[in-house]
């Protein structure tokens, strides 16, 4: 299914990209899936998100947990914690 | 119950008087302000800029002032949040909440705060003599949550 | 540490923007508005005298300050109370707070607003259609000030 | 001794004074044994301070219990629960 992946702030620098779209293969329906699944595209992404640094998700402008269900179409974000106010 | 999100500085007393203003019910007015501090963790900032997830940032604000409203008995409530690039003494943030009795304004307002700052996806840059870096979440933001949990 | 009472308005914008811009290590703003309501215990009010005790007045408010100085890590802070003849809508009171952190100025902004209610010396007189009377204090005035108790 | 004693808002309507200068009697030295001399007045003063009412008390701008202690020179202060804010 295509789904559309943004990545804000500090993240959105070290994968070098702010926006995309992604066909992703059957079996990545969550959160986890999709991090595993990035995370094959080589070093720096294997390093983001191997656990260490906290990525923070959101589908279609919602905060979620990993395990949370991606469908078609969904916004998927990652960033990092948040630090505004 | 407005959300604004601008580049644009705002009028803090412009923006009180209305709300107080739009209705004699009221009888408590508690805002909070964020200013640009000009050190953090011992440097001297220069410059900070605001990143924020259009869309995103909307709705995460409509919902803590929909919460508030939920929790207490609050009459109205105002978020403006500044983004792009600013300085020692700007402006950020201004929350405001109006309601019959203060006690009730005040939770409120430090409620929307709080959750703004854990939930509200900003992200802050800030550029010392040393270049830029991101400004790292604040573990007592995430503790300041836990007063409000039911 | 300022302390006014006076019978004329006060401008909260330029207040709050003095407040502020006296230092870049200032970096939360927490303020309180108190309005006249139009309507108190069921009556409609059309007019709202405020009598004081003077000298015993300013001294009761810059107790408070001190306290909430004491007690939090606060940079500043502003009380304005007004005095005489108000009518719905206008502002009676403005207390103000700085600090580098938002927690203590909604703290010690509070705390100062449960004090002056209790312990300076107003009374309030209003005028309704029924003539003119007192103003009781509130127990739930007093009940704010318990969780101040160390 | 002599002192000064002050009245505000509805006590001071009701016992129609703003401000007096009185000369206490020797045995009157607490705040207690002031409004049980002023309460021998008569009736409106006896009312005031026969204990239904509140009526807080002040000794040179400071709120004081009913077991402080007066000097000679001292502001009294007579008044009811504040109201402001």
């Amino acid at each position: 299914m295509k789904i559309k992946v943004l990545y804000f702030a500090r993240i959105k620098e070290a994968v070098n990209y702010s926006t995309e779209e992604v066909d992703l293969p059957n079996q990545v329906t969550t959160i986890t899936a999709l991090k595993n699944w990035l995370a094959l595209r080589g070093e720096v992404w294997a390093n983001l998100f191997d656990g260490k640094q906290l990525v923070r998700a959101a589908i279609n402008h919602t905060l979620v947990d990993d395990l949370a269900t991606i469908q078609a179409n969904d916004e998927v974000a990652f960033f990092p914690p948040v630090t505004g106010g | 119950m407005a959300v604004l999100v601008q580049i644009e500085d705002f009028d803090v007393g412009f923006q009180l008087n209305k709300l107080r203003l739009a209705s004699p019910s009221i009888g408590a007015v508690v805002s909070f302000v964020g200013q640009v501090r000009d050190i953090n963790d011992g440097d001297s900032i220069s410059k900070l800029t605001l990143e924020h997830y259009p869309g995103m940032t909307e709705s995460a604000l409509k919902a803590i002032e929909a919460e508030a409203k939920l929790r207490w008995d609050i009459l109205d409530s105002l978020i403006i949040h500044r983004l792009g690039s600013l300085q020692p003494l700007d402006q950020i943030v201004l929350v405001a909440v109006v309601s019959a009795h203060r006690g009730e304004a005040f939770k409120a307002c430090e409620f929307i705060m709080d959750f703004l700052k854990t939930q509200a996806p900003f992200w802050k840059k800030e550029t010392t003599a040393h270049g830029e870096r991101w400004v790292d979440a604040k573990l007592s933001d995430d503790l300041a949550i836990k007063q409000w949990q039911k």
